[in-house]
């Protein structure tokens, strides 16, 4: 078993028009955390959104998958992450623990 | 096997989707198995609290009754956030079970004490 | 009530179907069906889980049960050990089927 | 990793049980165990032996048995939310006689009790909804 030393991973998979999921995310971020957008999330990767993620501090990944099936992978923010499934296995077991927010 | 602390979140208003009804029967059977459950409203979960809710008219049945059982259960850690109550002009007396309210930092700290995490 | 008429009113695990039709006397033949006599004791219980279910519209499971019974009963008869002494089956299920509510769910 | 799935979405919006299943495959590759995927809410109601999928859409029920038989995956349908969305196996249909069961084999009725073991059992539980 790979040790845990990152603490809570956030899995949003919305866009951020969902404005009460983002505000409870973010008010749940602590050092140590990390968001990954998934789905409709991957949006967020992109343009004000994606600058406004960057903000807090704390990694951000998106899903390469869900970037290609909407036609965005020009538009990603560069300091934004891409990863794969397998990425995205690793990181659900570096964290210590995820929070789904849909 | 660890000891497996659980956070339940509940987001949504009452007579809603089922998700309220979902999250607190995974409250009720992790209760059974002996798993130390808190519970956190967020948002319009608050509604959900509200005393004095009759709903015999509405012919649906009211979860309010049941999560007045909490307690039977063994789950009295429930918590919500001060700038809902204020939002919506509410005070923890106003509600039909014992909350404590919490402010936004405050709930960033709680919820780093959970191994597990439900938010339906 | 012959025994067809009586089985005709429950379910195949033997809960009642119209919750609303119970009576102390039909709690009796139900127990009746299954060769088991109802003592004050059971009757203590049976009330117990009724006035749970009228208050939380729940049938309770076992640690509530227990929890309920200790505060109407006190603490020797809020007990799992005492109840699964009373009961030939689960406390929870068999009381529940007694009283004329729904199974209990997550029933151990 | 010991890691078990929660899924909690409808098989008509959105994608989760697509990003699940996918998540579980890479998982599997990598070695991790999967304890246990456990269907809840909406999502039961997919898993209908009753129900046809146009041609030239994927059947994603199809793809959890084609996994569970490779890698012996435990498929937990939450018996509450399926009987009361019409899904049975063949002992809730002889239960409420109903006139027939339609769960789809490889899948199995059972409590929340199984995703409270879950919990216990795992070192992660992903929730996948919509």
């Amino acid at each position: 078993m790979s040790d845990s030393i990152f603490e809570t991973l956030h899995i949003i998979n919305k866009t951020s028009s969902h404005t009460a999921l983002y505000a409870d995310c973010f008010n749940t971020l602590l050092p140590g955390d990390a968001i990954v957008l998934i789905e409709s999330g991957v949006f967020s990767a992109c343009g004000q959104q994606a600058n406004d993620l960057l903000k807090l501090q704390v990694p951000l990944y998106a899903l390469v998958i869900d970037i290609q099936a909407r036609g965005i992978a020009d538009s990603i923010n560069s300091q934004v992450s891409c990863i794969d499934d397998d990425t995205f296995v690793s990181l659900a077991c570096q964290y210590k623990k995820s929070i789904s927010w849909f | 096997m660890a000891d497996k602390k659980l956070l339940l979140i509940f987001r949504n208003p009452p007579f809603s989707d089922s998700s309220n009804k979902d999250t607190l029967d995974i409250a009720l059977a992790c209760s059974a198995f002996d798993i130390p459950v808190s519970l956190l409203f967020l948002h319009d979960a608050v509604l959900q609290l509200i005393k004095g809710q009759q709903s015999q008219a509405l012919q649906q049945k009211n979860l309010i009754n049941t999560f007045k059982a909490l307690a039977m259960y063994d789950i009295d850690q429930l918590f919500l956030l001060e700038s809902d109550l204020r939002r919506f002009a509410l005070s923890t007396a106003d509600l039909t079970v014992n909350c404590q309210a919490i402010s936004e930092s405050e709930m960033a700290t709680l919820i780093r004490q959970f191994d597990t995490v439900i938010n339906l | 009530m012959n025994r067809d008429k009586l089985l005709s009113l429950l379910d195949n695990e033997g809960y009642l179907l119209d919750l609303s039709s119970w009576t102390k006397s039909l709690a009796a033949e139900l127990a009746e069906l299954d060769n088991f006599e109802l003592t004050d004791q059971h009757w203590e219980v049976i009330e117990t889980v009724r006035a749970f279910y009228l208050a939380y519209e729940i049938s309770p499971s076992m640690r509530p049960l227990v929890k309920a019974m200790a505060i109407k009963y006190g603490p020797d008869k809020g007990k799992s050990i005492y109840l699964m002494k009373l009961f030939s089956d689960s406390p929870p299920k068999q009381a529940a089927r007694y009283a004329g509510l729904p199974k209990p769910l997550n029933c151990l | 990793m010991i890691i078990s799935l929660l899924i909690y979405a409808s098989q008509n919006s959105g994608q989760a049980e697509q990003t699940a299943l996918r998540f579980t495959r890479s998982a599997l590759a990598q070695g991790h165990k999967i304890h246990r995927v456990f269907f809840y809410g909406e999502t039961v109601s997919g898993i209908s032996s009753l129900k046809v999928i146009p041609r030239d859409e994927i059947d994603i029920t199809g793809q959890w048995l084609d996994l569970a038989e490779s890698d012996d995956l435990d498929l937990v349908v939450c018996i509450a939310a399926a009987v009361r969305r019409g899904v049975l196996d063949q002992q809730e249909c002889d239960r409420h006689n109903r006139v027939a069961a339609n769960l789809v084999a490889g899948f199995n009725l059972s409590g929340l009790g199984q995703l409270a073991d879950a919990i216990l059992s795992s070192d992660r539980l992903l929730t996948f909804g919509n």
